[in-house]
This record gives C-alpha cells, structure tokens and sequence, in this order.
C-alpha cells in the first residue's frame, strides 16, 4: 500500500525525466545514502571496513565502469582488470613524479590515461564482435601485466616491480583511519554513480544501446559506431582507470600486476552479468554479491561444520567454497539470466501492484 | 639456421598440444554456441583422474603392471568425464538454452569453479604424476646437416602424434558415422536439425563426452609433460588465441591456428623478446590473433556473417 | 518457476544477512581470553601454488601444536587460525583484516608471498603487528631503522643471490674466473623473480661475467622458448628463481633440451621436495640454495613432533612430509614467532601475553645461539640468529643442497653473505623508501627505548 | 492536395550490387522526385530491399552513382545518408529492444543533439536543454502517430503492428527529407493497414516528406503512390505511374511467373 505512484502527477517533461520519477524511490535513495554516510561510519568495525565495504565500494566503482561497456553498449571485454591497473600505474606515476601533485588529480589523471589506452584497445571492436571480441580483449590484459612487471618506467624504477603509496589526503583530509577511507571511497563513489546514470539516461547512453541493441539499425539513424562504442571504451575505462587507482592506493597500499590479474577481469564481469546487464543498481549488487560471498562462505563453512561436529580443514573449507561460488554463479543465470536487477525491478513491480496480484 | 629449424620445429610441436586444447573449444562451441571456458577446468579434473586412479589402481586390485593400470585408469578417467559431461548439460546447458553468448560464457566460468574445486577435493591439490612412459631425453639428428645437430624432443614429437591422430580420428567421427553427421547437422543450424527429429539434447550430451575426452587425452599428455597440478588450467589460456585466430567453429582451423600460434610465441619470444626484456610470448600470440581478426572478423576458417536488414 | 524466484530470492536475504553476522562472529572472537598467544596463519592449500603451500603450513600449524604440547610459551597457550588467501594479494589483505585483532590480537604476521608483503608492509606499522618474512620478503627491509616492523628473518633473496655467485665462484676457483661466464636467471615475472636483479647486477658488473634475463609468465607451465634461448647461448650456469610448477617445469624442459642439472641452481623456493618429486632421477645433480635449513628428517624437534604429534594423529599433514623442505620452513617460520614472544616475556613479563609492539621487541632482540637452537632440537639444522634493531635479518647463513634423484643432500659448506656487497644496496633501497613515505629512520639511541 | 512534386532528388544510375559472385542488382536506374511517394515492387527476391539499403549505404554496390540533390555518390554509407536526411524503417523491424518506446524515438533525434559528453555526464547546461526540447519534439510525433499510452514500455513487449509504427515514429523523429519504408504493412490486419496508409500519407502531406515505399499490397501501392518502380531477379522491368506500370506485359508476366 505503500508503493503507490497514484496521484504523483508530473506536470513538465523534467519532472518526468528525473532519475527517480516515483516519490517513494527518492526518499528511499535518500534514505540510504544517510544511512551509508551517517549511519555505517558508527556502526561498522575496522574488520568490516577494510575487509568487505572498502573493497566493495571500490569494486561497485569497477563493475560500473564495465557494466557501462558490456551491459550499455554491448562489448563484452575479458580485459577490465587490465584498464584498472593502467588506472593504478598511471596515477602512481602522476603522484610520485608530480611534486605535489593531489589525490585526486591524480587519480582523475590515471583515470583519463585509462581512457586514452581504453580507446586504443577498442579499436578491434570496430572489426570485431562478440565472443571474438571478448578473447581479442585477452591482448590488452597480458600485454599490460607484461608491460608493468617489464617496463622499469612505469613502476619508478622500483627493483623489484611492486610500488606503493601513503600518507594519502585529500583537500587537506587525512585518509587515516578506516573510516575516512570508506568515506571517501563512497563520496566517490556516489559521484560517479551520478555521472554513469547521467550518461545512460541521455544521448551517449541511447546512442551505446542503440549500438548494443541492433547496431545496423542504429547506424541508419546517425549514430556513428566508431564515435559510440570508443567512447563507451574511454567512459569505461575511465570508471575502471579511477577503480584500478583507488584499489591501488587505498585499498592495497602497495601492489603488482598480478592485483589487476585475468581473475580480476572475470571477477568484474561476473559482478555485471549476475548483478543485472544494463542496471546501474545491478552493478552495485553484483559488487556485493561476489565480494561477500566468498567471505562469507569462507567464515561460514567452518561455524556450520562446528555446528555438526565436523572440523574441516583450510583447504576443504576453501574448496567448498569455490564449489558452492561456482555452483551458486551457475544457479542465479539458470533462475535469473537477467541478473539481480531483474529481480528487484520484478519485485518492485509487484509491490507496487500489490496487494493485486495483477 | 639449424637453430632456428629447432625454434619452428619447436613451435609446431607446441601449436599441435594448443591445438589440442582448442579442440575441445571448437566441439562446443560447433554444436552448441557456449564457449566453453570450463575446458581447462575439464582437462585438469582428467588429468587428475587420471594421475591418481593410476597411482591407485595397483594398491586396490593387486595389478603390478603399469600399463594395465594405466588403461583401467584411461577406462575410469573416460568414464568420469562422460558423468561429467552429462551432469553439465543435464543440470546446466539444459536450462540455459536460447541464452546470450555472454550469459552462457560466465556459466560455464561458473563450472569451471565448480570443478577445480570438486577436482581438488576428491583428488587433492599435491602434485601428481602421469607416466604413460613418454620417453623424456631429447635425440640429435641430422648432425651432418647442421653444426652440433638438430635437438627433437621426443616427447613433444609423440604428444604431436597423438594429436594428430586425434584430430584425425574425430574428422572420421564427424564425416563417417550417422551421430557425426547429426552434429554437424545441429552445428549448421539448431531448428533445422530438430525439426528432422535430431535430439538436440542426446546431441549436446555426445558433444561434451566427445570434448570430455579430449580434454582427458589434453590432461594426459600435458600432465605427464608438466606434472598434474592447479596450473594444468593454464593451458587453457594459452589455447585461447588458437581458437580465435582459427575460427570459433571450425576444427581445421584449430589445426592450423595452433600451428601458426605455436610458431608465432616461439619465434617471437626467442628472436624479438631479447630486446624488449622477454617474456613476451603470450600477449604476442593474442595480439597476433588480434591482427589476424583486423582482416577476417570471424577468425581463419570461421563462417563469414552477413548482416541482412 | 515460482519455487526458484522465491529460492532465488531467499538466497540472496541469506547473502544480506551475511553482513550483519559476519560482524558479530568477527565481534565475539575479540573478547580477550587470559593468557592466549594467538598466531595468524596465512596459507595457501589450494590453487597454483597448493603444492608448496600446503607443507610450508603444516609445518608451522605442527610446531604451535607441538610448543602446547611441551607446556606453551611459558605457560601461555599458542593459539592459531589458517586462512586461505589462495596466493591472492587481495585475499591476503582480508585474512589479514580478519586476523589482526582475533585471539587477543595477532602475535606477528607471516605473509607468504611477495604480493602480500608489500601491501602488509603499508599496513603493519598502522595496527603495530611484526611482520615475519623468513626467507623471503622485500630485501632492503632488512634495514630496522626503516623497515620497523619487517622482518626479513634468516635471509633474504639478495642474501641467496649473494651466496649462490659465492658457490659458483668456489667451484670455478675463484671469483677472477668468474670473467667472461655466461650466467642466466631464468626467472618467474612478478615481483618476487625479480627480485634477485639487482644483486646478480652487481655482482655481474664486479666480476665481469654475463647476465642473461630469461622471464617465465605465471604460472611457468610453458618454458619451450625459454629454454631454447638457453640452448642457443649454452650459459655456462643457469640461476632458477622459479615457484610452484615453474620449478619442474624448468627441470623436464632442461631434460628435453639436454641442459645439464648439475649446472643449475635454484633459490630455496626452487629447492625442496615438490619441485623435484615428480620429475624425479632427471633432476639428479640440480642444486638448490638451502637458506639455513634443508630436507631435516633426522632433526630432533622432527622426531619430537613425530613422537608427540603424529604418533598421537594429531599432526596437521600426512606424515610422510614432516622434515622436508617446506615443512620445516614453515616449522621454523613459526619457531621465529615463538622465540620472538619469549624473547618479548623477558622483558615485559613471562607468563603474559604479547602485544604487537612487544612482540616487535623480542624479535628485534633475538638472540639464537647454537647453544639454545641445540637445546630445541635444531642441531644442525640452523646456526645462530642475531637481530638487532637496525639488523632485522639476524643471520645469513646458508648452505646449497643437491638432488641425488630421490632426496636433497647438502653439498657445500655455510656460506655467508658477503656484507659488503649487500650493505649498500639495502641501505640505499631502504632510505630511497624512507624518502618516498617521509620517514625518518631511526637512530641507534632511539633503539635503545 | 497541396503537396507539390517538385525536381529530382534523389538520382540512381547504373547500379549494381552483388555478393560473391550473386547479383542481387543489375543495372538500375530511376529517379525520386521531391515529395512525391514513390513505390519499389516486386516478387520475393527481386532486390527491393537490397536497392533501399544502397540507398542509405548499408551495402555498397560495385558499380553505379548515386545522385543526390545534384551530388555524387560512388557509395553511400549509413551516417552520411543520416546527414543527408534519408531515414528508413525495415522490413524485419529493427528496433532496440532493451529500450523503451521513448527512448527509441530519441534515438531519432540524436544527429540534432550537440550536447558532449561533459555536459551530459553532468546533465548540464545543452544537455539538459536539449533532453527537454527534443523530448518535446518526440512527443509531437508520439501524439501524431497515437502512441502516447505505450510510451514507457519497452518495445520488445509491444506487438508487432505497434513495434512498426514506434519504427516509424523513430525514422519520423530524424526529421528525415527522403524516408524510406521497407514493407510498412507487411503482416497488419486490414485494419492497421489503414492506419498505416493513413500516416504515410499524412507524413508526406504535412511534413512534405519524399517517401520511398516496399509493399506487396498492391492495392495500398496503386493508391498511394505517385510512380511505381518494379524490380524482377535484381533487375528493373517497369517503371511509371501506377496506371502503366499495372499495363506493363512484362510486370504482368513477372508477377503471374511468380505466384504460379
């Protein structure tokens, strides 16, 4: 009863047009960005920060990014994981080269080189399609975890090729403790959130479904492929250059290539397709699904074989664990190929039809 | 120059095991359209079952002979992959029918999770050994021909045999026998063949065993080369390049890509990877399939697509 | 279908639900329990690199059992908690999270890997909790004045590096006859491989031999070009620095390309019972650095964990593995740790627990001597270890071993590394790093607090 | 009728097109004058749909020029022919189905957006504008072509008479001076075809549209159109007004050849 848009009426075209045309929803958005700014901050312990909302922050961020070029436009890439580390790399060296060079410029900076190399590996997708495209995306990933372990430039001449960062502030914000971290990652976070749903809900946004949809079709009517889909490769890459940079710098502290491995890249993209393909909510609940998951069944395995009697080992636990992820991953695209986004918009829809089933 | 015959010789060898590999690829993806990135997970769970049903075998029945105890565990080894092979499309392809490609890719990621961690669980995460008695010291020949002879390794010259015959043999499979022509009845086009009564379903069962195999085979060889270990699903990675350059659904193209892949890394890597610090064979292998695809999109051998409107 | 969206849609509350429990359990552990020492033990039992992983942590989770089976660290219990972080810098970091205030809080931490080194590097001296790199690790933190909280114990990869250029120098009878040499490292390409590069430059550049840099992509499974580049330029030695697979792999393609293995030399990593186990008699006559400790099956403190431990089925692994090279690494590892909080007890208090800080302390004032090590059960598997604040390796003892196709024996006498050479070199990585985080060494005084 | 056929606009001559070695086109020519409606017939496989996409460029033919407004065109391809004004609708509707009927039809208008990606990644200044002036626009053609009520739907879930209306509605939005139409009315009811017939010819009366129309109705081509082509095996056997095209023998005997 509730979730009723009755008697919201909208009485221009930007009424209707807002990102969240339904009452409730605003409020609900509202709602939860209090509770993450406000609330979290005091509830949360160091454990959960740094282990699980930090990582899932900067994650959701990632799978943004990838979700804009593979649910948006329609390129699958295998090769994410390889924009973030360019991201990393690239704002480390704005940062330790640049006296005085901010946080944040730099990793704006890491986020436009990204972009540029972004462009240069998208090319292919002008010739190529589809799964074609996903492995051709492969290049971009071993080139670049070859060329950060090889080319001495890129890592500060560091002797052995890992590289790290501290005493990281922002407008004069120390990023100390757990909490200022969370914080900022989410400011951020927000931020782009805001950016990507702009963009999808306006004429770059249409012109990528468009692509991604029927791209004949979508030529006919003036959209030029090779405008849409680089650009969507530089606005991805640009998501997964500031992600790869966040990680990097304060998340990790210090890092090597393999933290942006080929893992990486399907762990993104598993996040966008059980999250929801084309949802800017689907990407934050992908990012939450696998980050937690694991953890969780890594915590939990052990406490429900105590529950039983049954001590299992490290290695059972862990074993297990990538059973029941790889089995639970295969569960939700059998039930639910549309991804957790479907779910809740299904959800949403019968909320607010209810209590009439139809 | 005899050094660099051993360099192509040496290549080639390799490009006949990715071949291998990509085989197991191009089966699935003929008859079925689901890129199966869960291929490395299978060649590893084979060599696994393999390794250790031979290690086990001797002590359960009594069998001292290491051949025989190979064979039962070539037979149990088979038959495990043809349960897996059932139970994947039975509880997966199955309800995944009409899926996009992409959705289909991350399912089969999914079993490939699935069965590394079910592969270490049942047959542990140590390192195992194959021995189906590949002998191991190199031969010398042609040593009047070229300075200090041509190096053959004998075991990658036999694992190349193998292949061969493998690929050999499924050619007669898919050209000779009925189910071989109902595949590539299917692999054409899925209506077609169902509405002159093939059983997709039986069909995609068949094309699984039959990659389930030869993942078995790819373990086995690769394991006895390289010790049955996690890293076997690497292997995998290294076949990629070959089933793109070659063509998703063509099994020559498997054949000729892997050769061309194998020369490529090999070359590349011994004569360019000096001068940029090495180490770069396997971003040069993708970025050759890559230049490969500028000119023919849908890879060597791969079907041309025409956009109709 | 209805059924599964409402299993799907169950599914996914448990997901949420998760959140919240996962807190409380992580809450609950924290309440502090008299007299516990609780020990993180970071593993890796599963994936590429299982095969190495998984003895390393037997043999440290059997020595904790055995230190409570002998009365504890002086009457205080050794508690501990593996976790899996599958060679994941990333997992790494979240066990690390996990650990670092269970049990009373974490004595030390080990971190097993490069990777993870340098991310926990950033984090320890924020939580105060050592950090044990035994054998491993970035090898300028040998220097304490910087590196407070590291501890690159026994070794580090300069330290093999060193020793290995000592061998081979001894056995071509002398260091002149090191010109004109050809020596090639063949490596595995991330951090850790590369790490060594510096040192085996140097030394190339002081005895004027040829270094030659092979790479080999993770996980190192196929090497074919690497060692026809080997086969080409026929060095006359050949450095492994390889892991896990690499490491037999390198082996069989040496076989197949007609290296000989008398010619090769690992660094510890390279040189223990996995890596040669299935490649068996053809890696008969390769050598690997034995950093301290090799294959110990005669030791005592084996003999006591066979007699306390497995006698009794509580050891952690199968038996079969305890004293090989690994294990008694990961044995040692954990002795490192124990003798750290005993070391700590006499000065702030036998009988208590350990903070961090404290811990840090005793680690940093080690003081092994054969004596004590024999006491143990160490004879002859260790020499003495003394730290110091601005030494936090505290010995660099090591011996090289060789497969004799189906055990490692030692084949060389200790060697120790040549201070002069290294020196240097982690005093100007380590002050280039204090540069880079701003932090102002500290001063012999200082270390006197 | 107000409307007045005006000069020749768009100009096609000698063209051929063919597919590895298949003619689909052989040696075509005829012209399309300024707002009149000008149907392209023919049996299944003449090349009718193959001749509208040389037009807008989406295959390129071997040989021939295209004329348009006085310019020459060895080969279109699609975005110029978008600049040039030229929109179509298919024959196998071609719409994008993960999005909503409205944001189908604001696919149209996006040659006429100039908002860059800054500006609408912060949904500032033009691109805030601009969403709301064609937003307008879109929905003039939303009311012209009554398909108000299906505005939000996606149109995947819209049956197929409405996906070729929001098909039209998207070619419409471009605002386009040549629309081609690819059997607009293939498989409607009598009903829809009316509608559909009524909106061709109010789009070329109101909007003063040139229009060149696919149709196997054959009733609906003699009505509306001004001149007929008539395409048989990629070849032109007829061309006029629908009156002598109806006379041509050869039509005639094409199209008896064909359904018997």
């Amino acid at each position: 009863m509730i979730y009723r848009e009755n008697g919201q009426f909208k009485t221009s075209y930007a009424a209707d047009q807002q990102i969240f045309p339904i009452l409730q929803d605003r409020w609900a958005i509202l709602g939860i960005l209090a509770f993450a700014f406000i609330a979290v901050p005091l509830l949360a312990d160091e454990y959960l920060f740094r282990a699980i909302l930090i990582p899932f922050l900067i994650l959701s961020l990632a799978a943004l990014g990838v979700n804009l070029l593979v649910g948006y436009c329609g390129q699958i890439t295998l090769g994410a994981g390889a924009f973030m580390a360019v991201g990393a790399y690239a704002a480390y060296n704005f940062f330790v080269r640049v006296d005085d060079m901010p946080l944040l410029a730099a990793l704006l900076l890491g986020g436009a080189t990204s972009a540029a190399v972004g462009v240069v590996f998208g090319v292919p997708s002008l010739r190529v399609r589809g799964l074609y495209l996903a492995v051709a995306t492969l290049a971009a990933q071993f080139f670049w975890d070859w060329a950060f372990l090889r080319i001495k430039w890129f890592t500060n001449d560091s002797s052995s090729g890992s590289v790290s960062v501290s005493n990281l502030s922002v407008f004069g914000w120390d990023l100390k403790s757990p909490t200022d971290v969370y914080l900022f990652c989410l400011a951020v976070l927000v931020v782009f959130a805001l950016l990507a749903k702009n963009m999808t809900r306006g004429a770059i946004g249409r012109q990528w479904m468009a692509i991604r949809d029927m791209d004949v079709a979508a030529e006919v009517i003036g959209i030029r492929p090779m405008y849409a889909k680089l650009s969507a490769f530089a606005v991805s890459s640009f998501f997964l250059g500031v992600a790869g940079g966040l990680w990097g710098f304060v998340h990790l502290g210090a890092w090597e290539p393999a933290a942006f491995s080929l893992d990486r890249s399907f762990q993104l993209l598993f996040m966008v397709i059980i999250g929801g393909l084309g949802s800017i909510m689907g990407s934050f609940f992908g990012a939450a699904f696998i980050v937690i998951l694991p953890i969780f069944l890594n915590q939990m395995l052990p406490w429900l074989g105590d529950l039983v009697g049954v001590s299992i080992s490290t290695a059972g636990v862990s074993h297990a664990e990538i059973m029941i992820f790889g089995a639970l991953i295969v569960f939700f695209l059998i039930v639910e190929p549309h991804g957790i986004a479907r779910l809740w918009s299904t959800a949403k829809e019968k909320l607010r039809l209810w209590p009439f089933p139809h | 120059m005899g050094f660099f015959l051993e360099v192509l010789i040496g290549g080639l060898m390799t490009g006949m095991l990715y071949s291998l590999v990509a085989l197991g690829f191009v089966l699935i993806f003929k008859a079925s359209g689901v890129f199966n990135f869960a291929q490395g997970a299978m060649v590893l769970f084979a060599a696994l079952a393999m390794a250790r049903f031979s290690e086990w075998i001797p002590g359960w029945l009594g069998v001292e002979n290491l051949m025989v105890a190979n064979i039962l565990a070539f037979i149990i080894a088979a038959f495990l992959m043809f349960v897996v092979a059932w139970l994947i499309e039975r509880l997966v392809l199955r309800h995944l029918v009409n899926q996009e490609g992409a959705t289909l890719l991350m399912a089969t990621l999914g079993i490939a999770y699935f069965i590394d961690g079910l592969g270490q669980t049942v047959f542990g995460s140590d390192i195992y050994k194959i021995d189906v008695g590949m002998p191991k010291e190199p031969v010398m020949v042609l040593q009047g021909v070229f300075e200090g002879g041509l190096l053959i390794n004998k075991e990658d010259f036999i694992a190349a045999l193998v292949a061969a015959l493998l690929v050999a043999a499924l050619a007669l499979f898919f050209q000779k026998t009925a189910t071989g022509r109902a595949l590539r009845a299917v692999a054409d086009d899925h209506q077609a063949a169902q509405s002159i009564g093939i059983p997709l379903n039986r069909i995609w069962v068949i094309v699984w065993c039959v990659a389930g195999i030869v993942a078995l085979v790819a373990g086995i060889i690769w394991g006895s080369k390289l010790g049955v270990q996690f890293s076997l699903v690497t292997v995998a990675l290294r076949a990629l390049p070959v089933v793109i350059l070659g063509g998703l659904t063509s099994v020559p193209g498997a054949i000729i890509g892997g050769l061309i892949i194998g020369v490529g890394e090999k070359v590349s890597e011994v004569y360019l990877g000096p001068l940029v610090g090495g180490g770069i064979e396997i971003w040069f292998a993708y970025m050759l399939a890559l230049v490969f695809l500028l000119f023919r999109p849908q890879g060597l051998f791969g079907e041309k697509i025409i956009d109709r409107v | 279908m209805n059924m599964r969206k409402y299993a799907l849609a169950a599914s996914l509350a448990a997901i949420g639900l998760s959140f919240t429990l996962t807190a409380p359990v992580h809450a609950q552990a924290k309440g502090k329990q008299a007299q516990e020492q609780f020990f993180p033990v970071l593993v890796y039992r599963t994936g590429a690199y299982a095969p190495n992983g998984a003895p390393w942590a037997n043999g440290f989770v059997d020595y904790i059992k055995l230190v409570n089976a002998t009365g504890g660290i002086n009457g205080v219990k050794a508690t501990f908690e593996e976790c899996e972080t599958g060679y994941a810098t990333d997992r790494s970091v979240e066990c690390y999270e996990r650990l670092k205030n269970k049990g009373g809080g974490a004595t030390a931490f080990q971190s097993l890997s490069t990777g993870a080194t340098f991310a926990l590097t950033e984090k320890a001296p924020v939580d105060k909790i050592p950090l044990i790199t035994a054998g491993y690790g970035r090898s300028e933190s040998a220097n304490g004045a910087v590196f407070t909280w590291n501890f690159p114990l026994l070794g580090t990869y300069w330290v093999g590096a060193d020793v290995l250029i000592q061998h081979i120098a001894k056995k071509e009878g002398g260091f002149d006859k090191l010109k004109g040499k050809k020596i090639s490292l063949v490596y595995h390409d991330s951090p850790y491989g590369k790490e060594p590069i510096p040192l085996l430059q140097e030394r190339a550049k002081m005895h004027g031999f040829d270094l030659s840099l092979l790479p080999v992509a993770h996980p190192g499974v196929e090497q074919k070009s690497t060692w026809l580049q080997i086969r080409q330029n026929r060095p006359d030695y050949v450095l492994l620095w390889g892991w896990g697979v690499m490491n037999s792999t390198a082996l069989k393609e040496a076989q197949a390309t007609g290296y000989p293995r008398e010619k090769m030399y690992g660094i510890w990593w390279a040189g223990a019972e996995p890596d040669v186990k299935d490649v068996g008699e053809a890696a008969k006559g390769y050598n690997a650095l034995a950093m301290q400790h090799g294959a110990e099956p005669d030791a005592k403190v084996v003999k006591d964990i066979l007699a306390k431990l497995h006698a009794k089925n509580e050891g952690t692994g199968p038996k079969d593995e305890v004293g090989s090279v690994l294990y008694m690494r990961g044995l040692i590892s954990a002795m490192l740790g124990v003798e750290g909080v005993k070391r700590a007890q006499e000065r702030y208090g036998k009988g208590k627990t350990m903070t961090g800080e404290q811990v840090r302390w005793g680690l940093e004032n080690l003081d092994l001597t054969q004596q004590k090590l024999d006491a143990m059960g160490f004879a002859g598997v260790m020499r003495p270890v003394q730290t110091s604040c601005l030494d936090h390796m505290g010995s660099s003892w090591v011996r090289v071993h060789t497969w004799n196709g189906s055990k490692w024996q030692f084949s060389s006498d200790w060697y120790q590394a040549d201070e002069k050479v290294i020196r240097p070199m982690v005093m100007h990585a380590s002050l280039k790093y204090a540069e880079e985080k701003k932090i102002t060494p500290r001063t012999p005084e200082q270390c006197k607090q | 009728m107000t409307r007045q056929i005006g000069e020749v606009i768009l100009d096609l001559q000698n063209v051929s097109l063919s597919f590895g070695g298949v003619n689909a086109l052989t040696d075509i020519s005829f012209d399309v004058r300024e707002h009149e409606i000008r149907a392209i017939i023919g049996p299944n496989g003449a090349g009718k749909s193959s001749m509208l996409n040389v037009i807008n460029g989406v295959y390129r033919p071997q040989a021939g020029e295209i004329i348009l407004r006085g310019e020459h065109f060895r080969q279109m391809n699609p975005y110029k022919a978008a600049c040039a004004g030229i929109a179509r609708t298919f024959q196998n509707i071609a719409l994008f189905k993960g999005m909503s009927v409205l944001d189908n039809i604001m696919t149209g208008r996006n040659l006429k957006m100039k908002a860059n990606i800054f500006q609408q990644a912060f949904w500032m200044g033009a691109a805030r504008r601009e969403e709301l002036e064609h937003r307008a626009k879109v929905e003039e053609i939303i009311d012209f072509l009554e398909i108000q009520h299906i505005r939000k739907t996606p149109v995947g879930r819209l049956p197929y008479g409405l996906q070729k209306r929001v098909d039209l509605a998207r070619a419409l939005a471009m605002e386009p001076q040549i629309l081609l139409l690819d059997e607009p009315m293939a498989g409607m009811n009598i009903e829809e075809k009316q509608d559909m017939s009524r909106f061709i010819l109010d789009v070329n009366d109101q909007m003063g549209t040139t229009i060149v129309l696919i149709e196997h109705d054959m009733g609906v081509v003699m009505d509306v159109s001004d001149r007929v082509v008539v395409l048989d095996y990629g070849k032109k056997i007829g061309d006029g007004s629908p009156d002598e095209v109806r006379g041509n023998p050869e039509v005639i005997s094409a199209y008896l050849g064909a359904s018997h």
